[in-house]
């Protein structure tokens, strides 16, 4: 069970309370009605899905109801980051720290 | 190839076994291939043995990035029905069950198909409508399903609870004799041996890094862990990572992969003698032949390739196992795992040529991938030997998203795979 | 007395305390504190069960959850029965009866060993092989034998009268394990005033503490120390210290499940008390301390009953004060057997001999062996052994052949050295590394906030075991910010440091393809079967595992994954770390369904949902049904009336009087703000700009695809203030869709929405006399036709309370709908009632409501609607706004395929039979002769019999319908064909007066 | 015309079965009196005026609470307050003459309150509940919606060993019985 830092709660709080809902910074088009098959195609379909750093939209329902985006890397499932709706896409290199594990070695030689 | 049967057993029962040759060989990989396939699951391995045995293209290499059958083959709770509720859909899963009925004679490896009865329980008045809404398509396409009465359903399998006591008590049930389980690891071994005994080039721990194409566009090859691979088609099968390969073509396709958690109880004597899916309450259940229990739990809604996923799907799946059936209440979980599933906005596979000549995808079967393996392997191999459909596999195309045709199994049917 | 084999004064037990106990029927004496493996063993008894495959007999082996054969049958009454459980986990209590399992008829004679003799035959992966001809026979024959001989304990049959509980935790450290590392690193980190939770599988801490008696710690006995540190930490208030407490599975964000065991160990539980407790713990930090296990050793006839782990001997020895045997063989490749033979030899067990396969075991303990003056053998090897439900002799020879010979033994203890514990760390997704020097795989790479300490960090010797583990304690706390607090100095002193360990087959294995030397003793997996397996091409250790099975059993490999992993990469001619290691899975040891879902049972299973006037309608005989998880009036029959009945006579008394009808559960949303309106017009297909306050209107959603989402008619309250109702089943996601659009694409929207759906109770009065009904009791409307007409709403009061009044009709007749504050809706439905039945009123349920509204062609989103239907489809264009530039769903629905001809629309449709009753979801052909698969141009929707109209009627989705009005099509039923016609969907009062009247 | 007949409130957990009262010794649990109650939205520059017009100064931060003479301010987000007042006064008459731009709903009826009270009262709350209940983490006065087992709620931790769950109205049964069977377990 993830726990994820609310950016307005200012808190880590468990995976319970929040909903996945999909890629950040899909912004609907403003003349949607105009956009061709393809476009419209591209708009509510393509999904980014990386093996890596994803940029995705949680919604903290059972908390603040707030809707908030988080990078995460998708096969360590850690948290680079969460930030608030409307904050422009933080740029990262892709490979990051924190998706690493972490720099800690054990007993083995 | 050595053929496999009680009289051999027995013979070799008296030497040992010493004389099992490799069931098959981990040759270096050519300079080129006629057609290589990526990803040596059940549907990889599958369909490079119907494109030897059916359209007699020999000159084959199926490639792997870890061990055959390592990933969803491997993973999954082994359902395997037909009565889907789509022209599409009942066509591919129904040619699907029909090979499966054969699959053990077919490749002489024992799959261990197990048409014991795959019942889905409805609990109320919508259930009903959307289970008969599929009963009365699958009659007319040919395909059994039948509608039960609590009583009946009840006696099909004792241990469910069918009292008006319950949270949501049963109001019938929907049944697919022919529907069952089969042994998943021997699907991929099995393939495996037939293909490459017609010398179908098997190779493992080899990771595709690259697709090449030509100036003409055309693919010409692959990249890979153990250097560069020719190939005049390359079919790409590889759940889990399909998004991340058909990139290396520049083809975007409408994945999410999600984890899917899966459980096992500890072995009992037969307890448990079908499968049961609930969609209402979210439970799938059927007993192996080990005696345990196989539980398929639900998906993260996350894009994930962690292979985990969160206790509370497992202990939400559990809740309803216990609820409909009591008596499991006191039985112990011996082991836990996850898969990635591809899913597609509509929830139906996607088995297309793509823009890129030459260059094929089979993914996105979400749920739905084991029961599928026979079929889809067998149109796979069909669309790329003749760059042309199968008439069951013609509607899974990359195209439907843009016009809007969708086969959307998840919509209209509110039932999982 | 308490058995033979208890050695008096050796042991921690009490020999006053007794507890009763039955085996397979027979009457036995254990002591309090006994596990059931102690208790057997101390009345002599080694056979406690029967392998899964060949059903060989078995003895226990070890003496702790890692055992793969004394798998045991335990139960307190008929309905707390559980199969599978380790008997050297479970406690004795007096009155348990404890049954053998896996064996028929009895466990000394078991048909089911037929299975050894033919064992030859049954090599690794011959299923795959045979069992083929005749096809039927899979299903019919094979697959049935296969069955019933596999399995091990008999299911539970009657449903589990015990409760479990559940408990979220959160902690600065969590320590799993209590054993010298554990206890130490707890201490130290409880010290610095962080949060602790230390838990340990056992009833007591001290995990190896529990046999090595040679153990000193701060001057006391190893044994004593650990119990006088957990009470120290017990009596510190920033501690929980949980025995009988399993750390089974490490998750995500270093979130660990505990498995708790509360009552299992007593006679008469409290019955208050839950059988087991999940603890869910948030731990900031993690040590992990879970020690190592004992390795046996593989060599032909390893498995007979009487042989067993040389720690787990010491441990029944020391701990429970019982001897394995009187005359006892050891074999080991490791020193730490030694020590067990000595103890053993010190309580007056004759020790046969030492079987070493070793040339230079430790100088140490050779010198303790021959001061004891026992024999050693070094260099040599137990190449077989002989007895058939007990161990009798063992045959010894030099490695290398020689002359052999064998010795008279009643037990045989055997070590092969240590596994460190890794389980919880891999499932942390930590990567293990092999440490080639120790032939060990150890913590490599970790990737939570954890670290392990101790044995199962392949630390070797006390003291730096101890160093280690107050070290970690302290630098955890630490990260958690915690610095205070003294560290604690713990010094401990042992007899001897251990050295040497082997994998895989010694040499009484052999190479040969036929000896039985076993690795996974559960699923009777010998070297051979693994060798096999790399000559039939398996060559990835996860084909290996699941061609043989090895590691599969209920114990998942805790004995036997390193020695298959070691005789593979041996067959393989690979190093180990080539061959790699199988993924370690949760839970570490299996825990119980009740327990992972603890209070989510009965009434506590999902919610049930009930309205306001839930008990009114029950007093009225209502029959309820399931929508979500709500429960809805169904209908109401009367003596003798069934359910087409009751809602016939519902249907027709709402169409010539009026009927009362429960609608709280449609989902309300108060949509308040200036621009409200605004935001109505984006999610709607409808125009919201021209709807006058006062008045309402039916709107349709979309989701941008096109396709309807969900419908309800909507109330304007005033200019910045909407009352909008959605489906009951769609509640909760239309908020969830409506908040995504506002907060993430129209945030520049000054408006806010909130869930009123449980704020109002919801009464519908429908039929010609429902104004008549509710006028005297509603004050401050004028609820006359041309003050408040169809679709209008008012604020005022009914029965002196607060209402929002719709005029509004889903039944077609003259309609309203009383919103009240939820808790005076019992009292406003039985005034309502009060006035309603002396004219002849009833009350009606959902199924009425939805025979009324089909007469009227009015649809229900999701029954005549799938999430495949345009508003066109469903004959909705007209709400959708045509000079409108934006909504949800305008791009959507010009998509080629959704303004295609020949779409799937909705119609009417009217059996050639009136008589005839479609069923819903009966599928619509044009030739009933067409050979399957059939061609289907659609399915019926909504069905019912109309007692208004005389005859049925039905709605159905139809390719091309509209254009196939006044046609013929057919409904292939099993039995027979229905002739049905197109038609238009009102099938009642078509010009539509009523509503108005 | 008949006589009018003037409608009583009548609570969800009235009908509570009795036995459910009490919860443990360590651990009370009762349902809590009727009260008024708003779900007030607004934007940081109206939280003046509307604190003024409500007599509680809306907390601006997450997880806090104010509280004057019974009525209650909870911040549930940054533009959301829960408002109870146990006196049940009118809420909404209160507001109705405030200009500043906000919305607010009666939800007096919507939610209904559980009060856990006793030293083993976070123990029972935690027993379907994830959030991390110490000291230093909910302080007394902190407030946050949550999970409760299989529903949402508001937990609002009153004193020491007092905290009020306030949930929907047709989801009270089953947290109540999931709060006393919490309750009884803290007790063992």
């Amino acid at each position: 069970m993830l726990l994820i830092r609310c950016p307005y709660c200012e808190e880590d709080r468990s995976e319970l309370e929040f909903r996945s809902v999909g890629e950040a910074h899909i912004v609907r088009p403003d003349n949607i009605a105009e956009i061709s098959d393809e476009a419209f195609a591209e708009y509510f379909f393509l999904r980014d899905n990386p093996k890596g750093l994803i940029y995705e939209r949680w919604r903290h329902i059972h908390g603040c109801g707030r809707f908030f985006n988080a990078v995460r890397h998708t096969v360590s499932d850690k948290f680079v980051m969460t930030y608030k709706a409307g904050e422009p896409k933080p740029d990262l290199p892709a490979a990051t720290p924190v998706a690493q594990p972490l720099a800690q070695e054990g007993a083995a030689k | 190839m050595r053929k496999y049967s009680v009289f051999a057993v027995a013979r070799e029962a008296l030497r040992g076994h010493k004389g099992w040759e490799a069931q098959w060989t981990s040759p270096e990989p050519r300079k080129e291939y006629d057609v290589i396939i990526v990803g040596g699951g059940g549907h990889g391995l599958g369909a490079a043995y119907y494109l030897a045995k059916e359209h007699g293209i020999t000159n084959v290499a199926v490639i792997e990035k870890g061990w055959l059958g390592g990933g969803n083959t491997g993973r999954n709770t082994t359902i395997i029905r037909s009565n889907y509720l789509y022209d599409e859909s009942m066509g591919i899963y129904e040619h699907s069950l029909k090979l499966w009925e054969n699959l053990s004679q077919e490749l002489n490896y024992n799959v261990m198909y197990s048409p014991r009865g795959v019942m889905m329980l409805s609990h109320n008045v919508h259930d009903q409508q959307v289970f008969k809404r599929h009963i009365h398509a699958n009659r007319l396409h040919g395909i059994d399903n039948e509608w039960l009465t609590p009583e009946q359903a009840k006696e099909f399998c004792p241990p469910l609870d069918i009292s008006a006591s319950a949270r949501y008590p049963l109001n019938g049930a929907a049944l697919q004799r022919r529907g069952g389980t089969a042994r998943h690891d021997a699907v991929a071994w099995g393939y495996a041996r037939a293909a490459s005994d017609m010398g179908v080039h098997v190779i493992q721990n080899c990771e595709v890094t690259g697709i090449r194409r030509g100036p003409d566009g055309r693919v010409i090859g692959v990249e890979t862990s153990r250097g560069f691979i020719g190939a005049r088609k390359v079919g790409v099968s590889a759940s889990g990572h399909n998004t991340q390969i058909m990139e290396m073509a520049d083809v975007r396709v409408p994945l999410t992969s999600n984890p899917l958690q899966a459980l096992v109880s500890e072995p009992m004597k037969p307890i448990f003698p079908c499968v049961v899916m609930s969609n209402t309450v979210h439970a799938y259940i059927s007993q192996s032949d080990k005696g345990e229990l196989v539980i398929g739990a639900g998906t993260d809604q996350f894009v994930s390739y962690s292979q985990t996923g969160g206790l509370q799907i497992i202990t939400h799946t559990l809740d309803a196992i216990c609820e409909l059936f009591p008596i499991f209440r006191r039985v112990k979980m011996m082991r836990q795992w996850g898969g990635i599933t591809d899913n597609t906005p509509d929830r139906s596979p996607i088995q297309s040529k793509t823009p890129v000549p030459g260059l094929y995808v089979n993914c996105g079967w979400g749920t739905g991938g084991f029961k599928a393996t026979p079929g889809s392997a067998h149109l796979f191999a069909h669309l790329i030997a003749r760059d042309a459909p199968h008439q069951h596999g013609a509607g899974f195309t990359l195209d439907r998203f843009r016009t809007g045709r969708l086969i959307d199994e998840a919509a209209a049917a509110a039932v999982a795979h | 007395m308490s058995g033979a084999n208890r050695i008096p004064g050796a042991g921690r037990l009490t020999p006053a305390k007794t507890a009763r106990f039955t085996f397979d029927g027979r009457p036995y004496t254990a002591l309090e504190g006994d596990t059931v493996a102690s208790a057997l063993l101390a009345n002599g008894v080694h056979l406690m069960g029967r392998s899964f495959k060949y059903h060989r007999p078995r003895g226990v082996v070890s003496a702790g959850p890692e055992e793969p054969n004394a798998l045991i049958d335990v139960q307190r009454d008929a309905a707390r029965r559980q199969p599978n459980v380790r008997a050297t986990v479970q406690e004795v209590f007096d009155g348990v009866t404890i049954a053998s399992q896996n064996r028929y008829p009895s466990l000394s004679f078991d048909v089911g060993s037929i299975n050894n003799l033919l064992s030859p035959f049954f090599a690794a992966g011959f299923y795959y092989k045979t069992f083929m001809w005749p096809k039927k026979a899979w299903k019919h024959l094979y697959e049935p034998q296969i069955r019933a001989a596999a399995g091990l304990g008999v299911s539970p049959d009657q449903a589990d009268p015990d409760h479990y509980a559940g408990r979220y935790a959160h902690c600065d450290v969590l320590v799993a394990g209590a054993g010298v590392a554990g206890l130490s690193a707890a201490l130290a980190a409880a010290k610095t005033g962080a949060s602790v939770i230390l838990c340990d599988e056992q009833p007591e801490v001290g995990g190896a503490l529990h046999f090595d008696t040679s153990v000193m710690i701060d001057g006391k006995p190893g044994f004593d120390w650990a119990q006088s540190v957990a009470a120290e930490l017990a009596a510190m208030e920033n501690v929980t210290v949980l025995t009988r407490t399993t750390a089974f599975g490490y998750y995500e964000h270093n979130f660990v499940g505990l498995v708790e065991r509360v009552t299992d160990h007593l006679a008469k539980p409290d019955r208050r008390l839950p059988r087991e407790r999940l603890w869910q713990v948030r731990a900031k930090q993690v040590v992990i301390a879970t020690g190592a296990i004992e390795r046996h050793m593989v060599f032909s006839n390893n498995d007979r009953p009487g042989i067993l782990l040389a720690s787990a001997a010491r441990t029944y020895l020391n701990h429970f004060g019982v001897a394995v045997g009187r005359n006892v063989g050891v074999y080991t490749a490791n020193d730490s057997a030694y020590e067990a033979a000595f103890d053993l030899k010190r309580a007056g067990v004759s020790i046969a001999a030492i079987v070493d396969c070793r040339q230079q075991p430790g100088a140490a303990v050779l010198a303790e062996a021959s001061r004891l003056g026992i024999e050693v053998l070094t260099g040599h090897s137990v190449i077989d052994t002989a007895g058939k439900l007990r161990v009798s002799s063992m045959t010894v020879a030099r490695n290398g052949g020689g002359s052999s010979r064998t010795m008279r033994i009643d037990a045989l203890i055997t070590s092969s050295g240590w596994t460190p514990s890794v389980h919880l760390f891999s499932q942390s997704r930590g990567k293990v590394a092999y440490d080639a020097e120790s032939q060990r795989f150890l913590p490599g790479t970790y990737v939570q906030e954890c670290i392990s300490v101790g044995a199962c960090n392949g630390t070797n010797g006390l003291q730096a075991t101890i160093d280690e583990a107050i070290a970690a304690g302290r630098d955890r706390a630490l990260k958690g910010g915690f610095t205070g607090g003294d560290t604690p100095a713990i010094s401990g002193t042992n007899a001897f440091e251990w050295t040497g360990g082997m994998a895989g087959a010694a040499e009484g294995a052999g190479p040969d393809t036929t000896v039985k030397a076993f690795i996974d003793f559960q699923n009777d997996v010998c070297a051979k079967d693994i060798r096999l397996a790399v000559r039939e091409g398996m060559h990835s250790i996860e084909h290996i595992k699941r061609f043989t099975t090895n590691g599969m059993a209920t114990d998942q490999g805790k004995l036997s994954n390193i020695h298959g992993l070691a005789i593979a990469a041996e067959a393989l001619g690979r190093e180990i770390p080539k061959v790699g290691l199988t993924t370690f899975r949760a839970p570490y040891t299996p825990v119980t369904f009740g327990t992972l879902i603890n209070h989510s049972r009965g009434d506590l299973f999902d919610p049930a949902r009930k309205t306001p006037m839930h008990a009114f309608e029950e007093a009225k005989g209502a029959i309820f049904e399931d929508v979500g998880n709500w429960k809805r009036a169904w209908y109401y029959p009367r003596a003798g009336e069934d359910m087409h009945k009751a809602v016939d006579r519902e249907c027709v008394t709402v169409r010539q009087s009026a009927g009362i009808f429960d609608a709280s559960t449609l989902g309300k949303i108060e949509v308040v703000g200036p621009d409200a309106a605004k935001f109505l017009n984006l999610l709607y297909t409808n125009g919201w700009d021209t709807l006058k306050p006062g008045r309402c209107r039916y709107g349709i959603m979309l989701r941008e695809d096109g396709f309807i989402y969900d419908d309800g008619v909507v109330g304007r309250m005033a200019e910045d203030r909407f009352h909008v109702t959605t489906t009951t089943g769609g509640a909760a996601r239309v908020m969830h869709h409506m908040e995504d659009y506002l907060q993430t694409e129209f945030p520049h929207l000054d408006v806010w929405l909130t869930s009123a759906t449980e704020q109002w109770a919801v009464i519908a009065v429908q039929g010609p006399k429902a104004r008549e009904i509710i006028a005297p009791l509603v004050e401050g409307i004028d609820l006359s036709n041309e003050a408040f007409p169809h679709m209008s709403v008012a604020e005022g009061k009914i029965c002196g309370v607060p209402t929002r009044l719709f005029r509004m009709s889903f039944t077609g007749e003259l309609g309203f709908e009383v919103n009240v504050p939820a808790d005076y809706g019992q009292a406003v439905m039985e005034a309502i009632w009060a006035r309603a039945e002396p004219m002849g009123a009833c009350m009606y349920g959902t199924e009425t409501m939805h025979v009324l509204r089909a007469e009227k062609g009015y649809i229900i989103v999701g029954q005549d609607t799938d999430g495949t239907v345009t508003p066109d489809d469903a004959s909705l264009g007209w709400a959708i706004g045509k000079k409108k530039p934006d909504f949800v769903g305008i791009r959507g629905l010009k998509r080629s395929d959704l303004v295609a001809e020949g779409r799937k629309q909705l119609v009417g449709l009217l059996t050639k039979d009136p008589k005839e009753v479609l069923e819903e979801g009966a599928q619509i052909v044009a030739n009933p002769n067409e050979p399957v698969p059939m061609t289907m141009l659609g399915h019926v929707t909504s069905s019912y019999w109309s007692e208004n109209c005389g005859r049925s009627i039905a709605m159905a989705l139809v390719a091309g319908g509209k254009a196939r009005l006044g046609q013929t099509l057919y409904v292939p039923m099993a039995d027979r064909t229905i002739a049905v016609e197109v038609s238009e969907m009102v099938f009642f009062d078509k010009e539509g007066g009523r509503i108005h009247g | 015309m008949a006589d009018p007949v003037i409608a009583q409130r009548r609570p969800v957990l009235a009908g509570a079965h009795p036995s459910l009262y009490g919860g443990s010794a360590v651990a009370h649990v009762t349902p809590a009196k009727a009260a008024t109650r708003l779900s007030l939205r607004a934007k940081p520059d109206a939280v003046a005026a509307l604190s003024a017009a409500l007599g509680v100064d809306l907390p601006t931060r997450p997880k806090r609470s104010a509280s004057s003479k019974g009525r209650h301010a909870l911040w549930l987000g940054p533009d959301e307050w829960l408002v109870i007042d146990e006196a049940e006064t009118d809420l909404m008459a209160a507001l109705a003459g405030v200009g500043v731009l906000h919305s607010a709903t009666d939800i007096s009826h919507r939610n209904t309150a559980v009060l856990v009270s006793g030293p083993g009262a976070a123990a029972a709350i935690n027993s379907a509940c994830p959030l991390d209940l110490t000291d230093g983490v909910f302080p007394v006065g902190a407030a946050a919606r949550t999970v409760l087992g299989k529903i949402e709620m508001v937990l609002y931790r009153t004193a020491a060993e007092d905290y009020r769950v306030e949930c929907w109205r047709s989801f009270a049964p089953y947290a109540f019985g999931i709060l006393v069977e919490g309750a009884e377990d803290a007790a063992l």
